[in-house]
C-alpha cells in the first residue's frame, strides 16, 4: 500500500491557484511595475506545484492499479465483470447543518424507503483513477499553457489581471474535477463559466470580443438551468448532493429509474452548453475572440471537457434507465440522447470546420466536432466510456497543442488570423510547424504513432460493436477532420512565402515553444498507453472509475456486450478509420497541397458544390436561424414590453421617436442586447422606479414620519378592532 | 426556574452590569481628568472593561434560567446571546471610534462613557422580564442613542438628525407606554414570566380574553419596530445614520437592533401566546414591506451611510422573517451529539451574529474611506482598488456577505431563515385566509419575498464593488488618486475581526448553531 | 330633596369627581395642543397635570397625586418653560402653529375611535370591574392609617394594597428593587447626555454659523474678565 | 347610561381622548418643543391608564402584593423628566446651530 501522501495533499490542488489568484488581483499591479513580466510566475507557481502533487496522485494510484495482487477480470466469460481498483480517495468536510429536508416536501417514496439526509452539508474532493487522470492532464496543460503565456501576453496593459483570471480558471476547474458533491461541482460549473466570460472578454475593447463573451455566458446558462434542475430532481430523490451517494441510489426505489433518466437528461443539457453540442455549440467558435492561451486552455482542453467529464463522472444515471429501457425524449432513451447529440455534434463542426478561413475558428470547429466524438462514444454506455475519456484526455494535449501552435503563428504573422493570407510558414516557424504538425497527425487520427490513432479507433469500434449507422456518420466526422486539418496545414505552411506579402514572419520566443514540444510528446506518446488488447493500460485505469450497476447484472449490459475492460480488436472499423483519414488527407493535399482542383472553378461548374460551400460557410445558418426566431422573439416581447413601459411612463411622444430608433433603425444591430437585456432591464428599470418612489416618502420632514407610522398604526389597530382580529 | 423572595438574592448573576455601570462611571472621570493629555485614556479603560465584561457574561451560559430581583430579570442563554452582541458590538465601535472621535471632538473622553452605558442599556434589554425593566431599558439605550447621534454638536447634519431621532422616538416610546399600560391591564402584571405562560406563577391574565389584547400588541410593536427600525416605524432610520457620527452610525445599525430583537422574543414568542395570537400575520405583512422600502430605497442612494442604513433596514425584515416563522422551523440532527434548532429563533439569533460582524466590517471601511477622502459619497468609492486594495477587498467581501453570497456569514444568516420559513410552509403554519375563498400560505409568500429582496439588494451592493473596481476615482487629481488611505489602527483591527468572524461563521457556521441549539429555548421555559 | 342630593352625592360622588378632573384634563390637554404662544401651551400643561392629579386622588392614589404635582408640574413643566424663555430671549416669541391639521385630526380620531371601540365591546363591558375593597388599615396598630406598614406575608386574598407611600416606598426597595436602581442609572445618563450636547468649548462656532449676537457677547466677555466662560456655559441652557 | 358608577371603563376612556390628544398635538404642532408637550399628554394618558387598572384590577389570589401599576407610573414619570432633560438640551443645541425650533423646516437630511 503506497501512502497516500499525495492524496492527502490533495486540497492545495485547487487552493494554491485560487492563492495565486488573490495574489495577483491584489498586488499584481504593484508587483507588475516593480518585477516586470516576472510576475507571471506566481501564477506559475501556482499551478505547478498542483501539477507535481496531481502526478504524485496519479503515480501513487497506477501503482496501486497495476501493483495491486487481484489480477483485474478481463478475461473469461465473465463479460460483465467490471475492473477493480483502489478505493477512491475521500476528504470531505462538514460544512454547515441544515437540517434533515421537511416530509413535505421529499416525495412520498423517498420518505419511507431511502435514507433520511443526514442534515449536514457536507463538502469534499473525491479522487478515484478518473479524476486522478484529469488532474494530471489539467495541470500539465495548464502549467504548459502559463508558461507559454509569459511571452504571448507580452506587452499587454492588464497582464498581471490576465494571470490572475487564468488562476482563478485553475481553481475552478481543478474544484469541479475534484467535486464529490453535485454542490462543489455546481460551485465550479459556475466559476469556469464565469472565468470563460472573464477571458473570453478579456479585451473587452474590442465590441466583437465583448459580445462573444456575453454570448457564451447566456448560452451557457440555459445548459446550466437544465443542469440545477437536474441536482434538484436528484437531491430531492436520494435526499443528498453527494455524487457517489446518488449514483448508488440510481435504480432503487428512492429513485426509480423514470426519475433518474430524467434527470440525466437534465444534466446532460449542461454538458451540451458547457461542452458546446449540438443546439448550443453557437458559443464555442465565437469564444476564439478570447487570447489564444485562453482558448487553448479553456475552450479546447479543460472546460469544454468539462461536460464531457460530468458525464463520464455520472454515467450509471444513463446506463441505469437504458438498462431498464425507459424512453425520455421522442422514443430515445437518455443514452442514445447522449450519442445522438454526440454524433450531430462531430458532423455538423466537422463539415463547417472545412469552409473556415479563420485559423481559430477551423480550429474551433474541429474541438466541437471532437467533443462530439467524446459525448457519442459515452453515448454508448460501457463500451465507450473508456474511450471518450481516454479521447478526452488525448485530445486535450493535442488540441492544446494545436492552439497554442496557432497562437504562435498568428503571433509570428502580426495578428493575421486569415489562413488564405498565411502560407510557407513552414521555413520561417520551423519549431511551431513541426509541433503543429504532430499535433494535426494526431488530431486526424494518422495511425500508430500518434494519440488520436488509439483513441479515436477506439471509438469506433465501440460504435461498430454498438450502433452501425452511427459508426459511419463518425467516420465521416473522421474524414472531414481530415479533410480540414490537411487543408489548414497546406494553406499555412506549404509553399514558399505568405500570400500576403504584408505578412513577415518570425519563430516565437522560447518561453512558446518549448511548451508546444512537451505538448507534441505527448501528443505522440499518450496514445500507446491505449493500445487495443489485453494489456491496455488506459482500460485497467480507468475501468475502476466506469459506471458500476453489478446490481443490474441480470440485464443486458447497456449498448452491447462489450468489456469495457478490453475492446476486441476488429479490423474492420480500423481500415475504415484509416481510410477515412487517408482519403481526407489525400483530397486535402489535391485541392489545396498540389492545386489540382480550382476551388472557384468547381464552385462554377457545379452550382450544389457551391451551395454547400455556402452552408458551410455560413455554419448551416445556426446564427441566424437562432436570431430569426430566439432572438426575433424574445425581441418582439421585450419591444412590447418597452412599447407598454414607454407608453405608460412617457407618453406617446416619445414613443414616436424611440419606435424609429429602436424598433426600426436599430433592430438589428441591438438583437443581441435586446434578448438579454430587455426584459431584465423592464424589471430593473421598475424596481428602480420603486426604489425612487420608496426614496421620496422619505420626505426629510419628522412629523410627516410620525404621520406615515401613527396612520399606519391606527389604521392596523382599527382594523383589528372592525374585523375582530380575524385576518390579522 | 427559581424564584427567590430575597430582593437582592442572585445579584452575583447581575455582575456584568454592575461592571458596565460602574464602567462608563470610570470612564467618564477619565475623560474628564485626563483630557488632552493621555486621549487614548479613555477608550483604552473602555476596551479593557468591555473586554473583562465578556467571560463575566460567558459564564452566564449554562443552559437554564434564572430570574433573579424577584422576577424583574432573567439570565438566561438567549440574555446571554444577546449580551455578548452587545459587548463585542461596543468593543468593536470603541476601536472604530478611538481615532474618529478624536478627530471630531478633542474632549471625547465622555463618548465612551455614554456609549458603554448604551451597551449596559443593551444588557439589560436582553435580560429584562418585566415591562418596567424593558421600558427603563429601552429608553436608557434610547437617550443615549439620541445624545451620541447629535455628538457633533456643531454639525447641523448632526443636531438635525438627533433632533428628529428624538422627537420621533420620543412619540414612539409614548405609544409604546401606552400599550404597556394596556398590556399591563390585560395581564395584571408587569412580569413577563407569568404575564403571558400563566404556568409559570399562579396567574391568570385579568381580563383576558380582551380586545385590549391586540390594540396593546400593535402598539408595543410601535416601540419595538422603532428599535429595529421596521417598516413603517422605520423613519427616523435613514436620517439619523447619515447624520450621526459614523462610528454611532455603526453601533445604532446593529446594537440597539439586535436588542430589539431580544425583547421581541421574550414578549412574542410564547408558546400559545395569550396576548395576540395572530401577530405573526401581522409581523409578516410588516416584514415584507421592511425589506421592499428598504432594499429599493436602497437602491438609489449616493451616500454610503444612508445606503447601509435602507439596507440594514431590509436586513431587519430578513431577521423579522424568523421572527415570524420562529415556531415553525424546528429540525434536529441526530449523529455526533445532535443538535435540536429551534427553526426561525435560531435563524434570527444566527443572523443577528453575522450581522453584527459583517455590517460593522462594512461600516469601518466606510469610516476608513470617510477619513481618507473627507467624505461620504459613494462615488468617491471608484478606484478604491487601485488607492487601498486590501479595504476594496475587505469591503467586497462584507458586501457579498450582506447579499447572501456563501461561503460567508450573510449566506447561513439568509439560508437559515428562509430555511425556517420553508419549512414553516410545508406545514402552512400561519395561513391567512381571506375572502372569495383565497388562501394563503403567509409564510411561503415571506420566504418568496425574502428571496426576491436578496436578488434586489445585490444590485446595490455589487453597484459598490463596481464602482470600486471598474471605475477610475472621480473628482481627484492624480496625485491624490494614487494617494494610498492608511486606516488607523483601530479600524484595521476591526476590519480584521469582522473578517475572519465573517468567514468564520460562512465556513464553520456549526459552532453558532450547536451554541444555539443547545442552549437558546424560546420564552426560556421548557 | 336635599335628602335626594344627598343620596346621589353619596352614589355618584366620585362620577362627579371624575367628570370635573376629566373636563379640566381635556380642556386644558386641548389648551395645550392648540396655544398660539408655546409659553401658553405649556402653562396649561399646569391645570391638566392638576386634573390628573385630582384623579389619581379619585383613584385612591395619594402617592402619585403628590408626585404628579411634585415631578410633572413643578419639574417638568418648569424645564420647559425655562427652556422656552431661554430661546424666547434669542428669538422672540415662539409661536407654535398647526398645521397638517386635517390629517392630524383623523389620525387622532382613529386611534381614539379604535381604543374606544375595543372598551365598548361587550366582552369588556361585561365585566365586574368595581374597585375592590382597599385595606387601609395597619396592621400593626389596627389604625386606619395612609402611613401603614404592610407585611405582605400576612395579607390576605384578594385584597388591594393601598398605594400609600410608605408601602411604595417600601415595595420599591424589595420588590421593584433594579427598577429603582436602573432610575438612577437613566437619570445619570440623561444629566451626562443633556450636558454633553449643551455643552460648550472654545472655537465651536463653524464659520457662517455665527449667532448674530455673539459679537455683542464678545466685547461683553471681555470687560467681565475671567469669569465669562462660565457665565455663558449657563447662558445657553 | 351616563348616570353609572364610575368604573374603570371611564378612566380608560378618558386616558384613550387624552392620548389621541397628545398624538394631534405631536402630528399637528410645528414646533418641537410643543410637539414634546404632546409627548407629555400621551405619556400622562399612559399613567392614568396604569393607575386605573392598579386601583381596579384586584390581583389574582396569592400576589395581591403586586404594586407594579403604581411603581411602573412612577417610573414613567422619572422617564419623562429624563426625555424632557435631554430633549430641550437637543433642541436648544438645533436652535444653536441650526437657528430654529421648528421641527419641520429641518429638513437636510432626506431622500
Amino acid at each position: 500500500m503506497v501512502s497516500p501522501f499525495f492524496e492527502n495533499l490533495a486540497w492545495l490542488i485547487p487552493l494554491l491557484p485560487l492563492l495565486a489568484c488573490g495574489v495577483l488581483i491584489g498586488w499584481g499591479v504593484k508587483l507588475h511595475r516593480k518585477i516586470g513580466d516576472r510576475v507571471a510566475l506566481i501564477a506559475v507557481a501556482g499551478i505547478a506545484i498542483p501539477c507535481v502533487i496531481a502526478w504524485g496522485i496519479l503515480a501513487s494510484r497506477v501503482s496501486q492499479t497495476f501493483g495491486a495482487p487481484h489480477e483485474a477480470g478481463t478475461h473469461g466469460e465473465s463479460a460483465r465483470e467490471t475492473i477493480e481498483g483502489p478505493e477512491p480517495f475521500e476528504m470531505a468536510v462538514e460544512w454547515a447543518p441544515l437540517g434533515p429536508l421537511s416530509p413535505a416536501v421529499l416525495s412520498p417514496v423517498t420518505r419511507d424507503l431511502s435514507p433520511a439526509f443526514d442534515g449536514r452539508l457536507k463538502v469534499g474532493l473525491r479522487i478515484d483513477n478518473l479524476t486522478a487522470a484529469m488532474l494530471a492532464m489539467i495541470t500539465l496543460v495548464a502549467m504548459l499553457i502559463q508558461i507559454y503565456s509569459i511571452g504571448y501576453m507580452h506587452g499587454d496593459e492588464r497582464y498581471p489581471r490576465f494571470f490572475a483570471y487564468m488562476s482563478l480558471f485553475c481553481f475552478s476547474m481543478l474544484l469541479l474535477v475534484l467535486a464529490g458533491s453535485f454542490l462543489v461541482l455546481f460551485a465550479g460549473w459556475e466559476l469556469v463559466g464565469l472565468c470563460s466570460y472573464l477571458l473570453i472578454g478579456f479585451w473587452f475593447q474590442k465590441p466583437s470580443a465583448a459580445s462573444a463573451a456575453k454570448k457564451a455566458f447566456i448560452v451557457n446558462r440555459v445548459g446550466d438551468f437544465g443542469f440545477l434542475i437536474g441536482i434538484m430532481i436528484i437531491f430531492f430523490h436520494v435526499p443528498s448532493l453527494d455524487i457517489r451517494a446518488a449514483l448508488a441510489a440510481a435504480g432503487t426505489a428512492a429513485f426509480p429509474p423514470h426519475w433518474v433518466a430524467i434527470a440525466g437528461a437534465c444534466l446532460f443539457t449542461g454538458a451540451i452548453g458547457k461542452s458546446a453540442q449540438f443546439p448550443l455549440h453557437v458559443w464555442l467558435p465565437d469564444a476564439m475572440e478570447g487570447p489564444t492561451p485562453v482558448s487553448a486552455l479553456i475552450h479546447a482542453a479543460t472546460m469544454v471537457a468539462a461536460g464531457v467529464y460530468m458525464v463520464a463522472r455520472i454515467s450509471t444515471l444513463y446506463v441505469v434507465p437504458q438498462v431498464a429501457e425507459l424512453e425520455v425524449f421522442a422514443g430515445l432513451t437518455s443514452l442514445e440522447i447522449v450519442r445522438y447529440i454526440g454524433i450531430i455534434t462531430a458532423v455538423l463542426a466537422g463539415t463547417i470546420g472545412i469552409a473556415q478561413n479563420d485559423i481559430k475558428r477551423v480550429l474551433a470547429y474541429s474541438t466541437v466536432s471532437q467533443l462530439g466524438f467524446m459525448m457519442f462514444a459515452l453515448g454508448m454506455g460501457m463500451a465507450g466510456w473508456v474511450a471518450g475519456v481516454f479521447h478526452l484526455l488525448t485530445h486535450a494535449f493535442f488540441k492544446a497543442l494545436l492552439f497554442l501552435g496557432s497562437g504562435s503563428v498568428i503571433h509570428g504573422c502580426g495578428g493575421e488570423q486569415d489562413m488564405t493570407k498565411m502560407g510557407g510558414l513552414r521555413k520561417a516557424m520551423p519549431t511551431t510547424f513541426w509541433t503543429f504538425l504532430m499535433g494535426t497527425l494526431a488530431l486526424t487520427g494518422v495511425p500508430l504513432f500518434w494519440a488520436g490513432f488509439w483513441s479515436k479507433d477506439e471509438i469506433m469500434a465501440a460504435s461498430w460493436a454498438v450502433d452501425q449507422p452511427v459508426f459511419w456518420l463518425g467516420e465521416f466526422a473522421a474524414f472531414c477532420t481530415a479533410l480540414y486539418m490537411g487543408r489548414l496545414m497546406f494553406l499555412t505552411f506549404a509553399g514558399d512565402h505568405p500570400r500576403d506579402h504584408s505578412i513577415h514572419a518570425h519563430e516565437s520566443p522560447k518561453v512558446m515553444t518549448v511548451p508546444l514540444t512537451i505538448l507534441a510528446v505527448f501528443s505522440v506518446g499518450l496514445g500507446w498507453l491505449g493500445m487495443p488488447g489485453d494489456h491496455n493500460l488506459m482500460h485497467h485505469f480507468l475501468g475502476s472509475s466506469a459506471p458500476q450497476i453489478a446490481e443490474h447484472a441480470e440485464h443486458a449490459v447497456a449498448g452491447g456486450a462489450i468489456n469495457i475492460a478490453g475492446i476486441e480488436f476488429e479490423i474492420v472499423p480500423l481500415c475504415v478509420s484509416v481510410m477515412a483519414a487517408g482519403l481526407g488527407w489525400l483530397l486535402a493535399a489535391v485541392i489545396w497541397g498540389w492545386k489540382l482542383v480550382d476551388v472557384p472553378r468547381l464552385k462554377q461548374a457545379v452550382p450544389p458544390i457551391a451551395w454547400a460551400h455556402n452552408v458551410l460557410k455560413n455554419k448551416y445558418f445556426f446564427d441566424e436561424i437562432y436570431h430569426a426566431t430566439f432572438v426575433r422573439g424574445t425581441l418582439a416581447l421585450a419591444a412590447g414590453c418597452g412599447l407598454f413601459d414607454k407608453y405608460v411612463v412617457d407618453g406617446i411622444v416619445n414613443l414616436v421617436g424611440w419606435a424609429t430608433t429602436r424598433v426600426f433603425a436599430g433592430l438589428a444591430r441591438l438583437a443581441d442586447t435586446w434578448i438579454v437585456d430587455g426584459l431584465v432591464n423592464l424589471i430593473a428599470e421598475a424596481q428602480k422606479l420603486a426604489g425612487r418612489f420608496a426614496a421620496m416618502l422619505q420626505t426629510g420632514r419628522v412629523q410627516h414620519y410620525i404621520a406615515f407610522s401613527a396612520l399606519i398604526a391606527a389604521l392596523i389597530a382599527a382594523a383589528i378592532y372592525v374585523l375582530g382580529g380575524h385576518w390579522i | 426556574m427559581t424564584l427567590n423572595l430575597q430582593p437582592t438574592a442572585g445579584l452575583d448573576q447581575f455582575a456584568p452590569e454592575i461592571l458596565l455601570g460602574v464602567l462608563g462611571l470610570i470612564v467618564l472621570g477619565i475623560g474628564a481628568l485626563t483630557k488632552r493629555r493621555w486621549p487614548l485614556a479613555a477608550p483604552v479603560v473602555t476596551l479593557a472593561g468591555l473586554f473583562a465584561c465578556l467571560p463575566l457574561v460567558a459564564m452566564q451560559w449554562r443552559h437554564e434560567q434564572s430570574v433573579i430581583f424577584l422576577g424583574s430579570y432573567v439570565v438566561d442563554d438567549l440574555a446571554v446571546f444577546f449580551k455578548l452582541v452587545a459587548v463585542a458590538a461596543g468593543g468593536l465601535v470603541t476601536l472604530i471610534a478611538m481615532s474618529y472621535m478624536r478627530r471630531v471632538d478633542r474632549d471625547y473622553g465622555e463618548f465612551f462613557a455614554l456609549l458603554v452605558w448604551a451597551v449596559l442599556g443593551l444588557c439589560l434589554m436582553a435580560g429584562a422580564a418585566d415591562l418596567i425593566v424593558i421600558l427603563l431599558a429601552i429608553e436608557t439605550v434610547s437617550l443615549l442613542s439620541y445624545v451620541m447621534t447629535g455628538y457633533l454638536r456643531n454639525e447641523p447634519r448632526s443636531a438635525e438628525a438627533s433632533l428628529k431621532y428624538f422627537l420621533y422616538g420620543a412619540v414612539a416610546s409614548a405609544v409604546m407606554i401606552y400599550g404597556m399600560s394596556l398590556l399591563y391591564g390585560v395581564a395584571g402584571t408587569t412580569k413577563l414570566y407569568g404575564l403571558l405562560g400563566s404556568e409559570a406563577l399562579p396567574m391568570q391574565l385579568r381580563l383576558h380574553p380582551s380586545p385590549l389584547q391586540p390594540i396593546a400588541a400593535v402598539l408595543i410593536l410601535v416601540g419595538l419596530g422603532f428599535k429595529i427600525a421596521m417598516v413603517p416605524f422605520h423613519w427616523w432610520a435613514p436620517d439619523a445614520y447619515e447624520g450621526a457620527p459614523t462610528p454611532v452610525t455603526a453601533f445604532l445599525s446593529v446594537g440597539p437592533k439586535a436588542a430589539g430583537f431580544a425583547i421581541l422574543a421574550r414578549l412574542f414568542m410564547q408558546e400559545g401566546n395569550a396576548l395576540y395570537p395572530q401577530w405573526p400575520t401581522l409581523v409578516a405583512v410588516l416584514a415584507i414591506a421592511t425589506m421592499f422600502l428598504g432594499n429599493w430605497a436602497a437602491i438609489w442612494q449616493g451616500n454610503i451611510k444612508r445606503m447601509l442604513a435602507y439596507s440594514s433596514i431590509a436586513h431587519a425584515g430578513y431577521m423579522l422573517i424568523g421572527v415570524v416563522a420562529w415556531q415553525g422551523g424546528a429540525w434536529t440532527v441526530s449523529d455526533r451529539g445532535g443538535i435540536a434548532s429551534h427553526g426561525g429563533l435560531h435563524a434570527v439569533l444566527f443572523y443577528i451574529a453575522s450581522y453584527l460582524f459583517m455590517n460593522l466590517g462594512a461600516f469601518a471601511v466606510a469610516i476608513a474611506i470617510e477619513r481618507a477622502t473627507g467624505c461620504e459619497s459613494i462615488e468617491r468609492y471608484g478606484g478604491m482598488a487601485k488607492r487601498n486594495p486590501f479595504l476594496a477587498i475587505a469591503m467586497t467581501i462584507f458586501l457579498l456577505s450582506l447579499s447572501g453570497i456563501p461561503p460567508l456569514a450573510g449566506f447561513f444568516g439568509k439560508f437559515y431563515v428562509f430555511n425556517a420559513a420553508i419549512r414553516g410552509a410545508a406545514d402552512d403554519a400561519i395561513s391567512l385566509s381571506l375572502p372569495f375563498g383565497i388562501h394563503v400560505n403567509v409564510l411561503f409568500w415571506l420566504a418568496v419575498a425574502g428571496v426576491v429582496n436578496s436578488m434586489i439588494a445585490v444590485y446595490y451592493y455589487m453597484n459598490v464593488v463596481r464602482l470600486m473596481y471598474f471605475q477610475p476615482a472621480t473628482g481627484l487629481d492624480a496625485e491624490e488618486a494614487e494617494h494610498a488611505i492608511v486606516p488607523s489602527v483601530g479600524v484595521q483591527s476591526v476590519i480584521i475581526i469582522t473578517l475572519v468572524a465573517t468567514f468564520l461563521l460562512g465556513l464553520l457556521p456549526e459552532a453558532l448553531v450547536r451554541f444555539l441549539a443547545e442552549s437558546v429555548f424560546p420564552g426560556g421555559l421548557s | 330633596m336635599l335628602q335626594h342630593l344627598s343620596e346621589f352625592i353619596q352614589e355618584y360622588g366620585s362620577l362627579i369627581l371624575f367628570a370635573g378632573f376629566a373636563l379640566l384634563t381635556l380642556g386644558a390637554a386641548v389648551l395645550v395642543v392648540t396655544a398660539r404662544r408655546v409659553t401658553h401651551a405649556c402653562l396649561s400643561l399646569l391645570p391638566c397635570f392638576i386634573g390628573i392629579a385630582g384623579l389619581y386622588a379619585v383613584m385612591a392614589s395619594p402617592v402619585m397625586l403628590a408626585f404628579q404635582l411634585l415631578i410633572y408640574a413643578g419639574g417638568i413643566m418648569v424645564l420647559m418653560l425655562f427652556a422656552i424663555f431661554l430661546l424666547e430671549r434669542r428669538a422672540g416669541p415662539i409661536t407654535a402653529a398647526n398645521h397638517y391639521v386635517f390629517p392630524a385630526g383623523l389620525i387622532a380620531g382613529l386611534t381614539a375611535i379604535a381604543i374606544l371601540g375595543a372598551l365598548q365591546t361587550e366582552s369588556f363591558r361585561n365585566r365586574e370591574l368595581r374597585p375592590p375593597p382597599l385595606e387601609m388599615r395597619d396592621r400593626a396598630t389596627g389604625e386606619e392609617s395612609w402611613y401603614d406598614y404592610y407585611d405582605p406575608q400576612t395579607q390576605t386574598a384578594g385584597e388591594q394594597p393601598s398605594t400609600n407611600l410608605r408601602r411604595t416606598g417600601f415595595y420599591f426597595l424589595t420588590y421593584y428593587l433594579l427598577p429603582f436602581e436602573l432610575t438612577s442609572v437613566i437619570l445619570v445618563v440623561a444629566m451626562v447626555g443633556a450636558i454633553v450636547i449643551v455643552r460648550r468649548e472654545k472655537g465651536w462656532v463653524a464659520a457662517g454659523r455665527m449667532p448674530a449676537r455673539s459679537e455683542e457677547r464678545g466685547v461683553r466677555s471681555e470687560s467681565n474678565g475671567t469669569a465669562t466662560a462660565a457665565t455663558e456655559g449657563e447662558e445657553e441652557l | 347610561m351616563v348616570l353609572q358608577q364610575l368604573g374603570l371603563q371611564h378612566f380608560l376612556a378618558l386616558s384613550a381622548i387624552l392620548f389621541s390628544v397628545g398624538l394631534f398635538g405631536v402630528i399637528s404642532r410645528r414646533n418641537s418643543i410643543a410637539i414634546l408637550l404632546g409627548v407629555e399628554l400621551m405619556l400622562n394618558a399612559a399613567n392614568i391608564n396604569l393607575i386605573a387598572f392598579q386601583r381596579y384590577l384586584a390581583p389574582p389570589a396569592g400576589l395581591n402584593l403586586v404594586l407594579d401599576g403604581q411603581i411602573f407610573a412612577l417610573i414613567v414619570i422619572t422617564l419623562a423628566a429624563c426625555e424632557a432633560a435631554v430633549g430641550l438640551a437637543i433642541i436648544l443645541n438645533v436652535y444653536r446651530v441650526l437657528r430654529t425650533t421648528t421641527a419641520d423646516e429641518v429638513s437636510l437630511l432626506k431622500w
